[in-house]
């Protein structure tokens, strides 16, 4: 009897001590984030919509159309439009969609990319009235100079080195009669020079110049003929609009 | 839309409405003393009509409910119109008393025979409350009585209820039919 | 209703009667469902309607107290136990059949006819009911204070008879509902412990 | 400024505005009803019988024209207040868009489900889907109408709904709501329906029994059914409230006062009651705490009664989707959501007049300089001659007495309400076979002990 009448003013005053607990947070500050008005705070790691970054210092495009996005994406939501250079040899990107509507914000293209190049942004806001506006191309994708450089310096990522400029000439005369296969003996390569920037980021600036003979220039070879004569299909099909993207994108990352 | 039976039923219908109407309208009296009748028994003679062309009707295919139904109401209107309020009351009372034991008596279902059983013993209770404010006004006998009915009432169906349950539990049905273990 | 003189007379005098057919017609083809309707669940909420309605013919005689106790114990009570006593039987099982045997139907209209013309004739053959009808009927609050000093004086036997009933019943339904286990199930219950017994033991193993 | 402050504000800022905006309404429906309509039958020249039973007739309706305009407003700001309280406790911000401070968030809600589409579902028994909201609804309209005579001061206007079967008309009207549940979870032909309708069943009936004899401790101690006449008993102070024993302490507070005062005359009379009754000191504590006990009953029981956490298992979400009102949806789940909040103040409202002194406030001196101050504001307002003279039509409702009792039991019944939400936020649900565990085994023979010690106390003091 008095164990149960014991056990009853001891449950009752722990209902208390929940009901003075719950109580006292009428005295503090709601921690609500009122979204619309205020933008929530979001990590680094944040894997929202995803773009393509520029270089933050001197605003270079990083693509170098290595299609390892393409390939490793399970939705297969990445579709990158290149061909090759007939001057330079080197693979120049001419249209790079993404359909955010397949996409399931994995983020693995992000991991395989050698360039730093496609990143998960904090964008999250991307709701649209059809789902064709949900496939950006190349033009929506890039991001501004400080974009980039905000997001590089908030996902702490190295800031990768700039292509060499004085190169443009010899580069595509060696280029020339090696077409279709590359040349890993051959001095400093600049197709596979972004690539090694990525790769061997945190070395010094002075280690440019060493030869491409690593994996990361030689396996993409072997695909290469398919993915060029997969190229031409498309620019056969679609010239026009791949053509003016072709003209419109090599002002764009130069200046 | 109409099937013949409902058809059937609607005509009953109109017809026991006419009678009442005329009943209430004193057309009815009129008619008898015509006849060389006594004219007070007019509303036995409407009922007998109204019950009459129940029973045609019912012979021809009506809709058993539908009958029923209306026949009870327009029998039960043209029975207490020119009543004592008193006579009302009890005689509506008889009415939920015999429904209770057209229940009581047909149904298969043991928790319908005991809903029936409440609604004869709320018949009852009708019956006490009505004595209770016209002869015993001051004294309230009647409505002290149906205040114990009520606690008897609720007495017999928990463990009328129970003894339903359990029979459930052992023989999986409340088909009054299959509760023949007792026979012999 | 005091303060209403001119409402009450008026409505002694008009509404009364209407009122008492309204509830009548209501109430008798609600007990009919109650009888006759398919759905046996149905049936049992048609029987809160006819409880409800003869609840308003308590308060037509001036019956308050009672009124409110009838939808309070009967309304509701005594009918949601109806109500879940049919929902623990199996209730479809009769939705298909018929409510009644058409071998029963005959005899039971007979019993009903005759019961009712029983009660009926004898309410009009009877000349000399002593009723007071000069005498008005109790205001509320006497009829509350008379219905309880009478509870605990003249009747108070009765009332205590009536607690030591309901104290009965409620033992002998819970004895009566109380689910007595099986002997196979008895067997599977103690199976069902040991497996519980060791399943603890192996979880305190892998604990240590 | 304290921004937790600053949200405290606005809430009460809110409950201000939404609690002027119903008595607004309530006060000139009223008016319209009961004093305009009146007025205009009697200057249009009909017959005078006819005029005299015409405004008889209106003025009867006052009571039910002003529930009906109160609960379906009230509603909507309970909800809201719910929200915005709920939100307090947990730290968050709570409905904050529409209108000024989410003022209107409810009226639009309300809007919205009143134009979707009302679904019947396949199977269902329509008749019955149908009369489960009406039968859920119609008594919490009909059941306030006692109330309604305690909470006006018994005006004259509301003094005809004043039974003297009073709060055994409220609870017995109470108990129709758990018809309708049981009703609408078995027509929507769904199984989590049934199941959450049939617990709901089961627990009304089991905690209706000690909610009752709460009521009857208290219906003991005043000696009457009578609303009105129990909220009067407990005019004096804080503790002639029944809650702390019905005025059991206050001889021998005025005791101790008079001996404070050197009052010889009045310790010596009260010393001679004291010596007929040597164990009253004893049992006038012992009551307290009985009534204290009483009121935690009461409280349980009427949770259990409105379905409110931790007693919501009829419409555990977790388990049950959302109950017996799964399958309802457009105006029926309103009415069911309206029913649901009004049940809710009707339990608080009825605890307020039972055992926390009704219109009266804590402290007699408190009340009438309250009563004068209202008087005062109201002469202060413009017109006020013309307002206050015989003849004006808005004298008979405006009334200090009545707006100090109604301002008193509305804040003591929405304190009541905060508290059932600050429970809601802090307890998590029982489990069903803990609830009827909890109600017959404990609840139960705790009152009627209680019940049976106070009778005796109650001899005693």
């Amino acid at each position: 009897m008095f164990g149960l009448v014991g056990r009853a003013v001891e449950s009752l005053y722990y209902v208390c001590v929940g009901l003075w607990t719950v109580a006292k947070h009428t005295g503090r500050a709601p921690i609500t984030k009122e979204f619309p008005d205020t933008m929530p705070d979001l990590p680094g790691a944040f894997r929202g919509r995803l773009a393509l970054a520029v270089n933050p210092e001197t605003s270079e495009h990083l693509c170098i159309s290595c299609r390892q996005c393409e390939r490793v994406c399970p939705d297969k939501c990445i579709d990158i439009t290149a061909h090759k250079s007939p001057e330079t040899g080197k693979l120049e990107l001419i249209d790079f969609k993404i359909d955010h509507g397949l996409c399931m914000f994995c983020g693995l293209c992000t991991e395989v990319c050698p360039t730093t190049c496609i990143i998960n942004t904090n964008d999250f806001e991307m709701s649209d009235y059809s789902r064709e506006a949900l496939i950006y191309d190349l033009k929506k994708l890039t991001l501004t100079q400080d974009e980039s450089a905000h997001y590089f310096s908030k996902k702490y990522l190295p800031i990768p080195k700039p292509k060499p400029k004085p190169a443009p000439k010899p580069a595509a005369a060696a280029a020339k009669p090696a077409d279709g296969v590359a040349a890993p003996a051959k001095p400093a390569p600049p197709a596979a020079k972004p690539a090694e920037g990525a790769a061997a980021a945190k070395s010094a600036p002075a280690a440019t110049d060493k030869p491409a003979g690593d994996a990361a220039a030689t396996k993409p070879t072997a695909e290469k003929k398919a993915d060029d004569s997969k190229d031409s299909e498309k620019e056969k099909a679609a010239p026009e609009p791949s053509a003016a993207e072709g003209k419109a994108e090599p002002d764009k990352t130069e200046g | 839309m109409l099937s013949k039976s409902n058809l059937q039923s609607l005509l009953f219908l109109a017809v026991a409405v006419g009678i009442t109407l005329l009943f209430l309208t004193g057309q009815v009296g009129g008619v008898l003393s015509g006849a060389g009748l006594p004219a007070y028994k007019a509303d036995l003679f409407a009922f007998l009509a109204i019950v009459s062309v129940a029973v045609v009707s019912l012979a021809f295919g009506g809709n058993k409910t539908m009958i029923m139904i209306g026949g009870t109401v327009t029998a039960f209107i043209v029975l207490t119109a020119f009543q004592d309020s008193m006579v009302r009351y009890m005689t509506l009372g008889a009415i939920f008393f015999a429904i209770g034991a057209y229940g009581m008596v047909a149904s298969r279902n043991a928790v319908r025979m005991l809903m029936s059983i409440e609604l004869m013993i709320n018949a009852a209770n009708i019956n006490f409350v009505t004595f209770s404010r016209a002869v015993d006004p001051e004294h309230l006998g009647g409505q002290l009585f149906a205040i114990f009915v009520l606690t008897v009432a609720a007495a017999e169906a928990a463990v009328g209820l129970a003894i339903v349950l359990a029979i459930y539990r052992n023989m999986a049905t409340v088909d009054m039919e299959k509760f023949n273990l007792l026979k012999w | 209703m005091e303060g209403f003189p001119q409402l009450t007379t008026w409505a002694q005098a008009n509404v009364e009667q209407a009122v008492f057919y309204l509830l009548a017609v209501i109430a008798i083809p609600l007990a009919y469902g109650v009888v006759c309707d398919r759905n046996i669940i149905r049936s049992g909420f048609l029987l809160i309607g006819v409880f409800s309605t003869i609840a308003g013919l308590f308060i037509l005689l001036s019956a308050q107290f009672l009124a409110l106790a009838q939808i309070m114990i009967y309304g509701v009570g005594i009918t949601l136990v109806v109500v879940i006593a049919l929902m623990l039987t199996n209730p479809k099982a009769e939705k298909e059949s018929m409510p009644a045997l058409s071998i029963h139907k005959g005899p039971a209209i007979f019993v009903a006819c005759f019961l009712f013309m029983c009660v009926y004739l004898a309410l009009r053959s009877a000349e000399n009911w002593p009723v007071k009808t000069d005498v008005a009927a109790l205001s509320a609050a006497e009829n509350l204070s008379r219905i309880g000093q009478s509870l605990l004086t003249n009747y108070s036997f009765h009332f205590e008879f009536a607690s030591i009933l309901l104290l009965a019943a409620l033992i002998g339904a819970v004895m009566l509902a109380k689910a007595e286990p099986a002997v196979h199930d008895l067997n599977e219950l103690s199976a069902n412990e040991d497996k519980l017994k060791s399943s603890e033991r192996a979880d305190d193993v892998v604990k240590v | 400024m304290n921004p937790a402050v600053f949200e405290i504000g606005k809430f009460a800022r809110l409950t201000v505005i939404w609690l002027s905006i119903i008595f607004g309404a309530v006060w000139a429906a009223c008016w319209a009803v009961g004093v305009f309509a009146p007025a205009l039958i009697n200057a249009s020249g009909m017959p005078t019988e006819t005029a005299s039973l015409a405004s008889e007739v209106l003025r009867a309706l006052v009571p039910v024209v002003a529930v009906a305009v109160f609960i379906p407003i009230n509603a909507m700001f309970m909800v809201l207040c719910e929200r915005r309280a709920l939100a307090l406790f947990t730290v968050r911000k709570g409905p904050n868009r529409v209108g000024p401070d989410g003022l209107l968030q409810t009226a639009a809600d309300a809007v919205k489900l009143l134009f979707k589409e009302d679904i019947t579902p396949h199977g269902a028994d329509a008749v019955m889907f149908t009369a489960a909201p009406i039968i859920f609804f119609a008594p919490s309209i009909i059941g306030v109408l006692p109330l309604l005579a305690a909470a006006s001061g018994n005006h004259e206007l509301f003094r005809s709904v004043n039974l003297p079967t009073g709060i055994f008309y409220v609870l017995a009207i109470a108990s129709i709501p758990v018809v309708g549940i049981v009703m609408g979870g078995w027509a929507s032909n769904n199984k989590y329906s049934l199941v959450g309708a049939l617990r709901s069943a089961a627990q009304a009936i089991s905690y209706e029994i000690p909610l009752v004899l709460s009521i009857v401790a208290v219906c003991l101690m005043a000696g009457t059914l009578d609303v009105v006449k129990i909220a009067d008993q407990q005019k004096d102070s804080l503790l002639s409230w029944n809650i702390f024993g019905g005025g059991a302490l206050l001889p021998y507070v005025n005791l101790v006062v008079a001996g404070l005062q050197g009052n010889n005359e009045q310790v010596q009379a009260i010393m001679q009651h004291f010596q007929a009754q040597p164990l009253g000191p004893f049992a006038a504590v012992l009551m307290v705490v009985c009534c204290i006990i009483f009121f935690g009953i009461y409280i349980t029981g009427a949770c259990a009664e409105v379905n409110r956490i931790p007693f919501d298992l009829p419409e555990a979400e977790s388990e049950l989707v959302s109950g017996y009102n799964t399958e309802y949806s457009g105006i029926k789940f309103a009415i069911f959501f309206l029913a649901e909040f009004t049940n809710l103040f009707v339990v608080c409202s009825i605890a307020s007049i039972m055992f926390l002194g009704g219109g009266h406030a804590p402290l007699p001196g408190l009340e009438q300089g309250f009563t004068e101050m209202l008087g005062g504001i109201l002469k202060q307002l413009p017109g006020s001659k013309e307002i206050f003279s015989p003849g004006w039509l808005i004298n008979s409702l405006v009334n200090p007495s009545t707006v100090s009792q109604a301002f008193w039991i509305i804040l003591k019944t929405y304190s009541l309400v905060i508290f059932a939400i600050l429970i809601r936020a802090t307890l998590p649900r029982f489990r069903i076979d803990q609830l009827m565990a909890f109600g017959w085994k404990r609840l139960i023979p705790l009152s009627l002990i209680l019940l049976i010690a106070l009778t005796y106390l109650r001899e005693l003091v």
